[in-house]
C-alpha cells in the first residue's frame, strides 16, 4: 500500500480546493460567488507554488491575483450590476453543455501527453528548496532584461488603455 | 540551549511517536495559537488604550468602571458582544455576509506570524526569506473581505462604504508596498530579522543606525499610507459614521462586528510593529549600552509609541473627503515614494555596506 | 514526493476548466475569470516544470511572472472594456451585445 | 568689358521676368501691388534693363572691331527620334536691335496702359496677358532655334488672340480676335510645313546649324522642285500671315478692336514685325543667291502691300484703322526692302526699328485722342491741336517720321530703302515712291481731321490725357526723331552691325533722296490742298471715280471675295459632307447596327437561358451553401472559441492518433 506523504496529503487537499473551487467558478448562477471562489481557487494555486517552494511567486500570486486581479473584478462587478440587487444570477449560454466535451476531451489529450511525456525520472529530487528571490531578481535584471522592460511599457500602455476606456465622455462633442 | 518551541514540541512528538515531518506544521500551528491570543490580549488592551488616551486628549476621564482604572471594561464590552443577538439582514447574501469578517480578520492575524519581536528564531513564529513581500501580500486579503462585507448586506450605506472601502485601499496599498521597498534595498534581505540585523550599530557611538536616518521621507509616507490601511481617522472614509452609518460593516452586530473590530485593532498594530521594524531597528536597543533590556521590551516599546501616534493623530483630525484622499494618494504619495526609491539606489549605490 | 504528472493533471483540469468557464458564461466578467483561471493552469505548468527540470535556472518562474504581469494588463483593459460597455449598453450579457454584428 | 560679357551671360533671364510678372499677376490678381500693374511694368523694365546691358556688351564687342562671335548658349531639351534638340539663346547685332524696340515700346506701352487702362474691369488680366505677350515676343526675339521660335511665334499670335478679344462682350471684337487668329494661322501652317522641311533636311532645328545645311539642300528637290525655295516660301507664308502682307493683311484692319495700347504694341510695333524679323532672321535661307525667286516674291509682295495698303489708308475714317492699314503698308515696305536684296537687308530691318519707334508713338496719341474724345472717327474731331498739345505734337512729330520728312528717322529709312530699290528695280522704286506719296497724304488728311481746323462736333470736349500716358509719347517721339541718326547715309553705323553677307553700303543719291522728299512734300501738298485750303473739294474724287472710291473705301472687297470664294465654298462643301454623312454613312451605321440588334437578339437568347442559366446556378450553388454556413456565424465571440478549439482538438487528435 502506497503510503501518503504529508506533502502528498497536502497537495490533495490544496489541488480538491482549487478544482472544486475552479468548478464552482464556472457552474455557479451568482457571480459574486464565483468571485470568492475564483479568489480562493487563486489561493490554492499560491499553496501549490508553496509546495514546488517558489515561494516569492506565491506571495506574487497573492498580491496580484488576489489582491489586484480579484479586487479589480468584483469593483467592475458593482460598477456593472444594478445596485441593491444581490440577486445577481446569471444563466449560462443557451447551450451551455455544448462546451463540456470540448473541455473533456482537451482535458484527456493534455492529461495523455503528459503522462506519456512526464518522464519517469523527473521526480523532485532537489529536496533542498533553494532561495528564489536573488535568481529571480537577477534572471530578471541580466538574461531577461527586454522582456522586463516591455513588459513594464505593457502596463503603462494597458494602465494608460483602461483609463482612457473607462472614462466618462463629459464633453458633449465625440471627441 | 536555548528553549524554543519546536524543541517542545518535538521533544513531545518522540515520545508520542509521531513522525518528525509532522513537527514543522504543529510548530507552526501552535505558533499560531499563541499569536491569536496575543493578539486578543494586545486588542483588549489597544481598545482600552485607545479609549483612555482619547478621553485626556479631550478633556474626560475614559473609561473608568469596571474593574480598577477601568481596565476590564473592554472585556466585559467583548461579552456583551458575544451575548448579542447575531442579525442577519433580510435579503443578505447569506455565505457571502458570513464570511466576509472572516476574510478580513484572518490575513490580519496571519501577519503577525513574521513579525519578529525579539532577537533569534523563537520570537518569530517563521521568519519568511520573504518576509516583507509576504506582509504586502497578506495586507492585500482584506480588501475582499471588506467589499464582500459591503455587497452581501444589501444595504445602500453599505455597498457605498464598501466602494470606497475597495477605492482606498487598493491606492494606498502601492505606497504602502513602495515605501516597504527601501529598508528591503539597504539591508539587501526581505526577510524581517534580517532587517533589523541590518540596522545594528551606532555612529558616532550615538546615533542608532535605524534607517530612518536615510528614511525620513519612506518612514512618513509609510505612516501616512498605514493610516488608510489600518482606516483610521483622517481616512477612515469608509467608515464614515456621520456619513455612511459605519460603512461596510452597518448591518453587522454580535460576534462579526467583533471580528471586524479585533481585525481593525490588530491591523493598528500590525502596521505600527512594522514600521518599528522596517525603520526604528526593530528590538534593538536605542544604544548598545542600554542591551541589559530585553528587545521584546524594545519592540513593544517602540510599537506602543508609533500607536500612540497614530491614536493622537486619529483623535485630533479631521476626515478628509474622498476625492482628496485618492488624489494625495496617487498624486503625492506614490510619486513621493517613487522618488525615495530613485534616492535610497543612490544611496546603496553611493555608500555600499 | 510529489510526482511532476500530478502538478501537470491539476494543471490540465484548471485549463480545461478554465475553457469550460470561457465557453459557457455569458457574463463578460465571467469569461475573464475563465481566462484567468486558464492563465494559472499555463503558470502552474511552467513553475512545475521549472522545479523538476532545471531547480536552479527558475525560468519558469520567470516566465511565470512576465504571464502574471500580462495578466494583469489583460484584466485592467479587460474591465475597463466591460465598464465602456455597461455604459453603453446597459448590461454586460454578451450574447445581447449586438451592435456591431450584420 | 568682362561684366557686359558675364551679363550676357543672363540673357536668359530676359524672357523669364515678364513670364514671371505674369505669373505674379495671375497669382495675386486684384490685390497686387497697383492691381497687378506695378508688377507687369517691375518685369519689363527689369527685362529692360538687361537688356541695355545685353546690348551695350553686343555694342562693344562689335564697335571695336573684335571679330565678333554671338552670344549664344544652349541646354538640352529633348530628343527627337534620336536627335538631341537644345535650347538657348542666341545674341547678334539683329537680336540686339529687336531687344532694344521690343522692350523699350513694350515698357512705354505698359506705363501707358497704366492710365488708359484705368478704371476696367479686367485689369489685372490685361496686364497679365501683356506681361506674358513680352515673355513670348521676348523668347521668340533671343531663340537659338526654329523650333522654340516658332513656340514663341504661336504664343504671341495667342496673347494676340487674347488682347483683341479682351473686350469680349462686343461682338465685334470677338469677331475680330476669331478671324486675326484664323488667318494668321493660315500663314503658321506654311510656317510649320517650312519648318518640318529644314529639319527633314538639315536634321537641326538649331539657326546656325541649318543655314551651315544650306549648300547641301541646293541640289535638293522636292516633287519636283527645288527644295530650299519651297522652304522659304513656306517660311514666307507664315511671315506673311503674322505681318499681314498681301494677301493674308485683312486680320490686321479688324485687329484694332483690341484696347489701343494693344494695337501700339502688337499689331504696330513688335509683333507684326515678327515676320519681318523673321525674314531677317532666316535671311540665308531666302538670300542663297543673289536674285533668288524667294526673294522676288517677297519683294513683290512688299510692293503690292504698300501700295494696297496705302490706297485704302487715303479713304477710311476711323484713326486707329488708318494707322492699321498704314502699317501694312510700311510693313509691305520693310518685306519689299528684304525682298530687293543686298543692303535692302540692311534698310528693311532699319525701317523696322524706326517704324516701331514713330507707330508705337502715332498708335498711343491715338489712344489719347480716343481717351481725350471718346470717339474714334476722324469725321467728329478737329482741331485738337489746342487742347491736347502734348498728344498733338508728339503725334505731329511721328506723322512727319512716318511720311518720310528729311532728318526725321523715317526719312532715313525710307530713303535707303528705295535707294536700294533705285538700284535693283526701277519698278519696285517708283512703285515705292508711289506709296510714300500717298503715305504723307493719308496722314495729312489724318492731321488735318482730326487735330487742325476747327471742332466739327460740339458735343466732344476733348482733354489732355493723364501724364502717365503722355509721357511715354515724349518719350517716343524723341526716339522717333533721333532713332534715324544711327542710319545717317555718309556714316552708317546701323549698316554697320547689321547687315548680310558682304554687302556695301550703296553710296548716298541725291536723286533717290530728292524724290522721295519731294513725294513726301507733295502728298503733304496735297492733303493740304484738299483738306485744310479746300482747293480741291474732298468729295470730288467719290464723285468722279465713285467705282474707284468704293474699291477702296470697301478694301477692295477683300473680305467680301475671301467670303465669296473660300468662306461660302466651304459652307457648300461643308453642307455636302454633312449630307454625305447624315444619307451614306449614316445609312451604313445604322445598317450595321440592324444587323447587329438582330443577331444580339438571337445571342441575347442564348445569353439568357444558357449563360445566365449557368451563372444562377453557380449562384444557388453558392447560396445555398452560404445559407448553411451561416449558422456557425453566430456573431458571438464565444462560439468561434468553440470552434476553435474543436478544431485544435481534431488536429492534436489526428496528431495523437498517428
Amino acid at each position: 500500500m502506497p503510503t501518503i506523504t504529508l506533502q502528498q496529503f497536502m497537495f490533495g487537499a490544496i489541488a480538491l480546493v482549487i478544482l472544486g473551487s475552479a468548478i464552482l467558478v464556472a457552474t455557479l448562477r451568482n457571480i459574486f460567488h464565483c468571485l470568492l471562489f475564483l479568489a480562493l481557487s487563486f489561493l490554492g494555486v499560491a499553496g501549490v507554488y508553496l509546495l514546488l517552494s517558489a515561494d516569492f511567486l506565491a506571495a506574487v500570486q497573492v498580491l496580484v491575483y488576489i489582491g489586484a486581479i480579484t479586487v479589480l473584478m468584483m469593483f467592475a462587478l458593482m460598477m456593472t450590476h444594478r445596485v441593491m440587487t444581490t440577486d445577481i444570477s446569471q444563466s449560462l449560454t443557451q447551450w451551455w453543455l455544448a462546451p463540456l466535451p470540448i473541455a473533456l476531451g482537451i482535458f484527456a489529450v493534455l492529461f495523455r501527453v503528459y503522462v506519456r511525456h512526464g518522464g519517469q525520472a523527473l521526480v523532485d529530487t532537489k529536496h533542498h528548496a533553494v532561495p528564489t528571490t536573488g535568481i529571480i531578481g537577477q534572471a530578471l535584471l541580466t538574461r531577461y532584461m527586454l522582456p522586463f522592460e516591455l513588459a513594464s511599457i505593457l502596463l503603462l500602455v494597458a494602465m494608460v488603455g483602461a483609463i482612457i476606456l473607462a472614462k466618462e465622455d463629459k464633453s458633449d462633442d465625440p471627441a | 540551549m536555548q528553549i524554543t518551541l519546536t524543541g517542545i514540541i518535538r521533544l513531545v512528538f518522540e515520545r508520542l511517536h509521531i513522525p518528525a515531518n509532522w513537527v514543522a506544521p504543529t510548530v507552526m500551528l501552535v505558533a499560531s495559537v499563541i499569536v491569536l491570543f496575543f493578539i486578543l490580549f494586545v486588542v483588549l488592551y489597544l481598545i482600552y488604550g485607545l479609549r483612555k488616551i482619547m478621553g485626556w486628549i479631550q478633556a474626560r476621564i475614559g473609561p473608568n468602571r469596571v474593574g480598577p482604572y477601568g481596565l476590564a471594561q473592554t472585556i466585559a464590552d467583548a461579552l456583551k458582544l458575544l451575548a448579542k443577538e447575531d442579525i442577519m439582514p433580510a435579503m443578505a447574501d447569506k455565505w457571502p455576509f458570513i464570511i466576509a469578517p472572516i476574510i478580513v480578520f484572518v490575513p490580519a492575524y496571519m501577519v503577525y506570524l513574521v513579525i519578529p519581536f525579539g532577537k533569534g528564531g523563537s520570537w518569530v513564529a517563521q521568519d519568511l526569506s520573504i518576509g516583507v513581500l509576504y506582509i504586502s501580500a497578506i495586507l492585500s486579503i482584506p480588501i475582499i473581505g471588506i467589499i464582500t462585507a459591503g455587497w452581501a448586506s444589501n444595504n445602500k450605506w453599505s455597498l457605498l462604504g464598501s466602494f470606497r472601502a475597495a477605492a482606498q485601499l487598493v491606492s494606498y496599498e502601492v505606497p504602502l508596498a513602495l515605501a516597504m521597498i527601501p529598508p528591503v534595498m539597504l539591508a539587501g534581505s526581505m526577510s524581517l530579522q534580517g532587517i533589523v540585523h541590518a540596522q545594528q550599530g551606532v555612529w558616532f557611538g550615538i546615533f542608532p543606525k535605524w534607517f530612518l536616518a536615510t528614511q525620513i521621507l519612506g518612514f512618513a509616507i509609510y505612516m501616512m499610507a498605514a493610516l488608510a490601511e489600518s482606516n483610521l481617522i483622517p481616512f477612515d472614509i469608509m467608515e464614515a459614521e456621520s456619513e455612511l452609518v459605519a460603512g461596510f460593516n452597518t448591518e453587522y452586530s454580535g460576534m462579526k462586528f467583533a471580528l471586524f473590530f479585533l481585525a481593525e485593532f490588530a491591523g493598528m498594530f500590525t502596521v505600527s510593529a512594522i514600521a518599528a521594524t522596517l525603520f526604528l531597528g526593530g528590538w534593538l536597543p536605542i544604544h548598545p549600552a542600554l542591551s541589559f533590556i530585553p528587545p521584546v521590551f524594545w519592540f513593544l516599546g517602540k510599537t506602543l509609541v508609533l500607536i500612540f501616534v497614530l491614536m493622537w493623530i486619529r483623535s485630533t483630525l479631521p476626515r478628509v473627503r474622498v476625492d482628496q484622499l485618492m488624489s494625495f494618494g496617487w498624486k503625492v504619495l506614490i510619486p513621493l515614494a517613487l522618488l525615495n526609491i530613485v534616492w535610497t539606489g543612490a544611496v546603496v549605490l553611493f555608500f555600499p555596506r | 514526493m510529489i510526482p511532476l504528472e500530478w502538478y501537470l493533471g491539476l494543471s490540465a483540469a484548471l485549463f480545461c476548466i478554465g475553457i469550460f468557464a470561457v465557453l459557457s458564461r455569458r457574463n463578460a466578467i465571467g469569461i475573464l475569470m475563465g481566462i484567468e483561471l486558464m492563465l494559472n493552469a499555463a503558470n502552474i505548468n511552467l513553475v512545475a516544470l521549472a522545479r523538476y527540470m532545471h531547480p536552479h535556472i527558475l525560468t519558469g518562474q520567470v516566465f511565470a511572472i512576465f504571464i502574471m504581469t500580462v495578466a494583469a494588463a489583460e484584466a485592467a483593459v479587460g474591465l475597463a472594456i466591460v465598464i465602456s460597455v455597461y455604459r453603453n449598453a446597459e448590461h454586460i450579457n454578451i450574447d445581447k451585445i449586438t451592435t456591431m454584428k450584420w | 568689358m568682362e561684366f557686359l560679357t558675364r551679363i550676357t551671360e543672363l540673357t536668359w533671364l530676359i524672357p523669364l521676368l515678364p513670364a514671371l510678372a505674369f505669373a505674379l499677376i495671375l497669382l495675386t490678381g486684384r490685390k497686387g501691388p497697383g492691381q497687378g500693374a506695378y508688377i507687369a511694368v517691375a518685369g519689363i523694365a527689369s527685362s529692360f534693363v538687361l537688356s541695355l546691358l545685353v546690348i551695350a556688351a553686343v555694342l562693344s564687342r562689335a564697335l571695336h572691331g573684335h571679330e565678333f562671335e554671338a552670344f549664344a548658349h544652349s541646354a538640352p531639351w529633348m530628343t527627337v527620334g534620336g536627335l538631341p534638340i537644345r535650347m538657348g539663346y542666341y545674341v547678334d547685332q539683329l537680336t540686339a536691335m529687336m531687344l532694344l524696340v521690343v522692350t523699350t515700346v513694350a515698357m512705354l506701352v505698359q506705363i501707358y496702359s497704366i492710365g488708359y487702362m484705368h478704371g476696367d474691369k479686367r485689369y489685372p488680366r490685361y496686364f497679365a496677358y501683356i506681361s506674358l505677350f513680352s515673355a513670348a515676343m521676348l523668347s521668340l526675339v533671343i531663340a537659338d532655334n526654329l523650333l522654340l521660335f516658332f513656340i514663341s511665334w504661336e504664343l504671341v499670335g495667342l496673347t494676340s488672340y487674347l488682347l483683341i478679344g479682351f473686350w469680349f462682350e462686343k461682338p465685334s471684337a470677338m469677331r475680330a480676335a476669331k478671324k486675326a487668329f484664323i488667318v494668321t494661322r493660315v500663314g503658321d501652317v506654311g510656317f510649320f510645313m517650312g519648318l518640318l522641311l529644314l529639319f527633314w533636311y538639315t536634321q537641326s532645328v538649331n539657326l546656325r546649324e541649318m543655314f551651315a545645311h544650306i549648300p547641301a539642300m541646293m541640289s535638293q528637290t522636292i516633287f519636283g522642285l527645288p527644295a530650299l525655295p519651297v522652304a522659304g516660301l513656306l517660311l514666307f507664308a507664315g511671315a506673311v500671315g503674322k505681318s499681314a502682307q498681301f494677301p493674308l493683311h485683312v486680320w490686321l484692319p479688324d485687329a484694332m478692336e483690341g484696347p489701343t495700347p494693344v494695337s501700339a504694341l502688337i499689331h504696330a510695333a513688335t509683333m507684326v514685325a515678327a515676320g519681318v524679323y523673321l525674314v531677317g532672321r532666316m535671311y540665308p535661307i531666302f538670300a542663297f543667291e543673289p536674285h533668288s525667286i524667294t526673294l522676288t516674291v517677297v519683294a513683290t509682295i512688299g510692293i503690292i502691300t504698300a501700295l494696297m495698303a496705302a490706297t485704302i489708308a487715303t479713304v477710311q475714317n476711323d484713326i486707329k484703322r488708318i494707322l492699321a492699314y498704314s502699317t501694312i503698308s510700311q510693313l509691305g515696305f520693310m518685306m519689299m526692302g528684304l525682298g530687293v536684296g543686298g543692303c535692302g537687308y540692311t534698310a528693311g530691318l532699319f525701317h523696322l526699328m524706326t517704324h516701331a519707334f514713330f507707330k508705337a508713338n502715332l498708335f498711343l496719341g491715338s489712344g489719347s485722342v480716343i481717351h481725350g474724345t471718346g470717339t474714334q472717327d476722324i469725321r467728329e474731331m478737329g482741331g485738337l491741336s489746342k487742347k491736347m498739345p502734348y498728344t498733338y505734337w508728339t503725334f505731329l512729330i511721328a506723322t512727319a517720321a512716318l511720311a518720310g520728312l528729311p532728318f526725321t528717322s523715317g526719312f532715313f529709312s525710307k530713303d535707303e530703302i528705295l535707294l536700294e530699290a533705285f538700284h535693283a528695280n526701277q519698278t519696285i522704286f517708283w512703285l515705292g515712291l508711289v506709296a510714300a506719296f500717298l503715305t504723307a497724304f493719308y496722314m495729312t488728311r489724318l492731321m488735318a481731321l482730326a487735330f487742325w481746323g476747327e471742332p466739327k462736333n460740339k458735343e466732344i470736349h476733348a482733354h489732355e490725357s493723364p501724364k502717365v500716358m503722355t509721357r511715354p509719347l515724349v518719350v517716343l517721339a524723341v526716339l522717333s526723331l533721333v532713332a534715324g541718326y544711327i542710319g545717317w547715309p555718309t556714316k552708317n553705323i546701323f549698316h554697320h552691325l547689321v547687315h548680310f553677307g558682304e554687302a556695301e553700303a550703296v553710296p548716298f543719291s541725291w536723286t533717290v533722296a530728292l524724290l522721295a522728299t519731294g513725294s513726301a512734300f507733295a502728298g503733304i501738298g496735297l492733303g493740304w490742298a484738299v483738306f485744310m485750303k479746300r482747293v480741291i473739294s474732298p468729295s470730288v474724287f467719290r464723285e468722279k471715280l465713285p467705282w474707284a472710291y468704293n474699291l477702296l473705301a470697301n478694301k477692295y472687297y477683300f473680305d467680301e471675295i475671301y467670303w465669296a470664294i473660300l468662306v461660302v465654298p466651304l459652307f457648300r462643301i461643308t453642307a455636302m459632307l454633312n449630307g454625305f454623312d447624315q444619307k451614306i454613312v449614316d445609312g451604313m451605321v445604322n445598317g450595321v447596327g440592324r444587323v447587329t440588334v438582330l443577331m444580339s437578339v438571337v445571342w441575347g437568347w442564348f445569353d439568357k437561358w444558357v449563360v445566365d442559366g449557368a451563372v444562377l446556378l453557380i449562384g444557388a450553388i453558392t447560396k445555398l451553401l452560404g445559407r448553411l454556413l451561416r449558422f456557425t456565424q453566430t456573431g458571438m465571440e464565444q462560439d468561434y472559441v468553440l470552434f476553435m478549439f474543436v478544431g485544435i482538438l481534431m488536429i492534436v487528435g489526428v496528431y495523437l492518433l498517428h
